[in-house]
């Protein structure tokens, strides 16, 4: 068992939950919180491997990481403004609501 | 296998969970942040200080902030609507078993692992900004205008359209506020 | 003589953790640094509670506690044991678990903020590379257990306090934040301890470099310490608890020993607050002039903090409270664009290396931003002061 | 916008929806896409100066309706009154306003003269003035305090109000006995005359005041915070404020010149040199203002009266005071209060009660603007809004 394993695991069970929820909970900020603990995963899994891995680049794994958060801020915020756009419209922030493309 | 990777995988795994399954919305957000705790935890513990610290800044103190934020917004803090869509956890327990079966799998297979040539040096501060202003000035800037728009663009969608006007009389001189 | 006693704490610490095995020696040394450190700042949080409202007291004519021990100076500890003896009432409609644990969210980070504060020469408990980050990282998380009280508490003042507390710590935490990137900048670090040592004299030298001696720093300071009152819900921006409106805002439905831990943390933040002020533009714990080198470190810091402290409870004591609009056009509309032109200014200031040449650059454009930023604000709500006419004189009506 | 929403009632009201109750149709809805919010602010409230309460609706935290509700302090007064003799009333007088007590036995008084056609003697005349503008002066110093208190300024421009309330209240004392309920009128004059030494200390105290409102103003009335929350906050104009019948301070804040000092000349008012301050605005400032302006005239006033007093009698010795009995008629005495204009109305069926006992509260007719003036503005607005138009609820209530 190489050292980054633990991290990687632990990467893929919040991947795995992340994806169970986005697509099972019909609340669209839940289903934006589910993603969110995807990236969230991807990220923890680029810090595992810079830790851990063969690459003799001290930055390069820390830096995608850091934009990853960066661009993670970006994507929530969209993401609810989104959201609130569509409670505006529809009264709910239930998925269904969301279902038709019709404005 | 740290103890601190037990305690902080522990708490990602338990906020995960209770974010997915809890029945009321801002107990799942409050979950969340329980991950993202665990997570800046498990960051430090790897020895990316930095990262870790700006994941609290970031997810705690911006996104989960946003996220209960528009639940009391949208009125979805009383848990009163069917949580999971019809079907939902059919659809989302399938694909996630055939994810999960894929990843496992493939973690599980993996050999030959190579171990680091040289000593990790953990990066300080400085040299992140060192690099963040030579080698990733371009994703840096790339960034920067990512956030810009994204700002703008949140801010138009969240704006209210002005149809009708307002309830209540605005008093004069003073724009109403956002 | 007074390298010993500058060092005495440092020295105390040495020679306990001298006398344990060396593997428990980094676990005593945490233990013991974090006990000081809880034990003092609970201490000078009860005396601050008392001295604030004597201090007031005398503002408005009036003796304040003077029963309880002498000059009533323990009023603080029968307020203690008031509040742990008192009953704990919990709405029956509460989000129980939400609610009990609110106040512990909002204590530990605020707490956790002490850790990176140099409290003196080779004082701090945690020398971190990322010291500031640190106090910001911990800072930004007390918002939401603000959020959880309010939320939690399903009353709907406790909501429109917590409400507005977010908005409000949201929309200070930018200033609070960028003013001190400034001083980062000229540092060249963020671990805290560096920054104050940045500041110090260099030898030869009779006055510190503080950064408050400088135009920006001044300017970037004023910016940090308005935030930092923002930050820690004090007057004129107690809006979220502001009594005569929402009665108490998020705490409203707390009572006992845990409305006793939110006044706790609130006024632990304002030390921590106060503390990164001094950190960050006061020269934390270095002499102002060279010739006063010889008073320990940490004399200078607790004076600076205690100076601090006074300010904040000397400002409560005097000033009426902004309305939520104009707390919010503060600070997006004219601390926010300040906090924004300090980074260029004080870049230039960088390359002109300081100086008159520094002064004669920084001075008009920090002045002219404020003057203008100032009457935009104001200019658009035409506020002055009035004359009056009376009956039978001017227009009759 | 901000839409808030949770449940306030107790015991968890669970998920039936009672925002839009009280609604009008068409109202359910902020246009926006969010509902709104109703608060009850009140009866337990630290703004609400006593128990009185409000039922405002939020749109995020601007009002978009709001409802007095009052009662709760009610005693009766007006049937107590009737079922009493003339003279029992007059302690009940003290409870209406119960900062103004001097000015409320003065009203009564001065309706129950009319009733039965006395005269008052002219030293009389003269601590009536003397106490009713103290009494202003108190009122109006308090007030500003109190203003200041719902802005949020701790209770620190409060004590200093308080402080200067105190002497006064100290003349009180020495004059009538009590501090608050002064129960010092009498039909046809007062009901004790000056101890010795008295108008010297009232001099002091009149001398002494303008320096307090000097400070008072220099620290609050040029207050940046004050201003921006007071200018513009809680217009009313001139239209509503006559149609309405609001008097006092409040009026003359909205340009109107209605002084009954003036108007009606009652007492021997007309005998003193004063202005009354008008307003352009008619918003909070103005309405702070005018009290602050009007206590500079108050002291005029005082100032004459304390030199010009006379030696004499204090009370008609005509007046009986035992097994009083007017003829049957009608009268209506008024009098310009600190807060507005105060009447009594009497009905005499010549028996030793009033068969009508009636009181105009200016507390409570001003009150009656309070939706129109905190419309569209926020939350905290509609603290100080209350706070400006003064009100005290044992008046409103009676």
């Amino acid at each position: 068992m190489n050292p980054a394993q633990p991290y990687l695991f632990l990467a893929a069970a919040l991947f795995i939950i992340g994806m169970a929820g986005a697509l099972a909970r019909r609340n669209a900020i839940l289903a934006l919180v589910g993603i969110e603990l995807m990236l969230n995963a991807a990220n923890l899994s680029f810090v595992a491997f810079w830790r851990h891995g063969p690459h003799p680049d001290p930055q390069t794994g820390l830096m995608f990481a850091l934009f990853s958060i960066a661009i993670a801020g970006a994507e929530a915020a969209v993401g609810l403004a989104l959201i609130i756009a569509l409670f505006r419209h529809r009264r709910s922030v239930s998925l269904e609501a969301a279902e038709s493309l019709k404005g | 296998m740290t103890p601190w990777f037990l305690l902080f995988g522990g708490l990602v795994v338990v906020g995960a969970l209770g974010a997915m399954a809890l029945r009321n919305p801002v107990h799942c957000g409050l979950s969340l942040v329980v991950t993202f705790v665990g997570l800046a935890g498990t960051y430090l513990d790897l020895g990316a200080d930095f990262l870790g610290l700006a994941q609290i800044l970031v997810y705690v103190g911006a996104v989960a902030i946003l996220l209960v934020f528009v639940m009391l917004l949208t009125r979805t803090g009383r848990g009163e609507s069917p949580e999971v869509r019809p079907g939902g956890w059919w659809w989302g327990g399938l694909v996630a078993a055939l994810v999960a079966v894929g990843l496992v799998g493939a973690l599980a297979s993996v050999s030959g692992w190579k171990p680091r040539s040289e000593p990790m040096t953990f990066p300080t501060v400085r040299d992140l900004g060192v690099a963040l202003m030579t080698d990733f000035v371009l994703p840096l800037q790339l960034v920067g205008v990512v956030l810009t728009a994204a700002m703008i663009g949140a801010a138009i969608l969240a704006l209210p359209e002005r149809r009708g006007g307002r309830v209540g009389r605005t008093p004069k001189g003073e724009e109403p506020e956002q | 003589m007074a390298a010993n006693v500058d060092q005495i704490f440092v020295h105390l610490m040495q020679m306990m953790v001298d006398r344990v095995p060396d593997a428990v020696a980094p676990w005593v040394r945490a233990a013991v640094g974090v006990g000081a450190v809880l034990g003092l700042f609970g201490l000078l949080f009860g005396l601050t509670t008392v001295c604030e409202r004597k201090g007031i007291a005398r503002m408005q004519n009036r003796l304040g506690p003077n029963r309880v021990g002498p000059f009533g100076f323990l009023q603080f500890a029968a307020d203690g044991i008031k509040s742990l003896t008192k009953e704990d009432v919990v709405p029956r409609s509460a989000d129980r678990v939400v609610h009990y644990l609110a106040p512990l969210a909002l204590l530990t980070p605020v707490v956790l903020t002490f850790l990176v504060l140099p409290f003196g020469r080779n004082m701090v408990l945690m020398h971190v590379d990322t010291g500031l980050l640190f106090f910001f990282a911990a800072g930004a998380s007390t918002e939401l257990a603000v959020f959880m009280a309010g939320w939690s508490s399903r009353n709907k003042y406790s909501l429109l306090g917590a409400m507005r507390a977010i908005a409000q710590m949201i929309s200070y935490e930018l200033p609070f934040i960028l003013s001190t990137v400034g001083v980062v900048m000229i540092a060249g670090t963020l671990s805290t301890v560096g920054i104050v040592e940045s500041q110090a004299a260099r030898p030869g030298e009779w006055l510190a470099r503080w950064n408050l001696f400088t135009p920006w720093g001044l300017a970037a300071f004023l910016l940090f310490l308005i935030a930092a009152f923002a930050e820690a819900n004090r007057s004129p921006f107690d809006l979220p608890e502001g009594e005569s409106e929402i009665v108490a805002g998020y705490f409203i439905e707390y009572s006992g020993f845990k409305f006793a831990l939110f006044f706790m943390a609130e006024y632990l933040g304002m030390f921590a607050s106060s503390g990164m002020a001094v950190t960050l533009f006061l020269g934390g714990w270095t002499a102002p002039v060279a010739a006063l080198d010889w008073i320990p470190s940490w004399l200078w810091f607790f004076g600076k903090l205690l100076a601090l402290i006074a300010l904040f409870i000397w400002v409560r004591g005097t000033t009426p409270r902004l309305r939520m609009d104009q707390l919010m056009d503060f600070a997006w509309k004219f601390m926010l664009p300040l906090a924004l032109l300090i980074l260029p200014v004080v870049a230039v200031w960088h390359y002109l290396g300081g100086g008159w040449r520094g002064w004669l650059f920084c001075t008009p454009v920090l002045a002219a931003a404020y003057v203008l930023l100032g009457r935009a604000l104001v200019g658009r709500r035409r506020i002055q002061r009035r004359v009056y006419r009376y009956a039978g004189e001017g227009v009759a009506s | 916008m901000l839409t808030l929403d949770a449940d306030g009632k107790q015991g968890g009201g669970g998920g039936v929806d009672r925002r839009f109750e009280v609604l009008p149709a068409g109202v359910e809805s902020n246009g926006e896409g969010g509902s709104l919010l109703e608060i009850s602010m009140g009866p337990q409230h630290p703004s609400t100066h006593g128990v009185f309460r409000m039922d405002v609706v939020l749109d995020g935290e601007t009002v978009v309706r709001l409802k007095p509700v009052f009662g709760y302090l009610h005693r009766n007064h007006e049937k107590i009154a009737e079922n009493a003799s003339y003279l029992a009333a007059m302690p009940y007088t003290d409870r209406l306003d119960y900062f103004c007590s001097l000015t409320n036995n003065w009203a009564y008084a001065l309706a129950v003269e009319k009733l039965a056609g006395l005269q008052v003697p002219e030293r009389a005349e003269f601590l009536r003035v003397i106490t009713a503008e103290l009494t202003r002066l108190q009122n109006h110093v308090c007030l500003a305090g109190f203003l200041m208190q719902d802005m949020g300024a701790s209770g620190t421009p409060l004590m200093y109000g308080f402080r200067e309330r105190e002497k006064i209240l100290d003349l009180f004392e020495s004059l009538t006995g009590a501090r608050m309920m002064c129960n010092y009128m009498r039909f046809g004059g007062c009901r004790t005359d000056a101890p010795p030494g008295w108008l010297e200390e009232a001099r002091g105290v009149v001398d002494r005041f303008p320096r307090f409102l000097d400070e008072f103003e220099n620290l609050l009335s040029g207050n940046e915070i004050m201003m921006a929350r007071t200018q513009g906050v809680g217009v009313l104009t001139r239209e509503l404020a006559v149609s309405a019948s609001v008097t006092g301070p409040v009026l003359r804040a909205c340009g109107v010149d209605y002084d009954l000092r003036k108007v009606d000349g009652y007492g021997i008012y007309p005998r003193f040199h004063f202005r009354v301050p008008l307003g352009d605005h008619g918003d909070t400032y103005d309405r702070y203002m005018i009290r602050i302006l009007e206590m500079r005239e108050s002291l005029a006033i005082l100032r004459q009266a304390l030199d010009q007093i006379p030696e004499g009698p204090v009370i008609d010795p005509k007046a009986k005071l035992r097994g009083f009995r007017p003829k049957p008629g009608e009268a209506y005495g008024r009098i310009e209060a600190p807060k507005g204009e105060l009447g009594f109305y009497l009905i005499s069926d010549g028996t030793a009660n009033p068969y009508r006992y009636r009181v105009r509260p200016p507390s409570l007719i001003n009150l009656t603007v309070l939706e129109d003036l905190c419309l569209g503005h926020n939350v905290a607005d509609t603290v100080t809004i209350l706070g400006s138009i003064d009100i005290v609820l044992g008046e409103v209530d009676r």
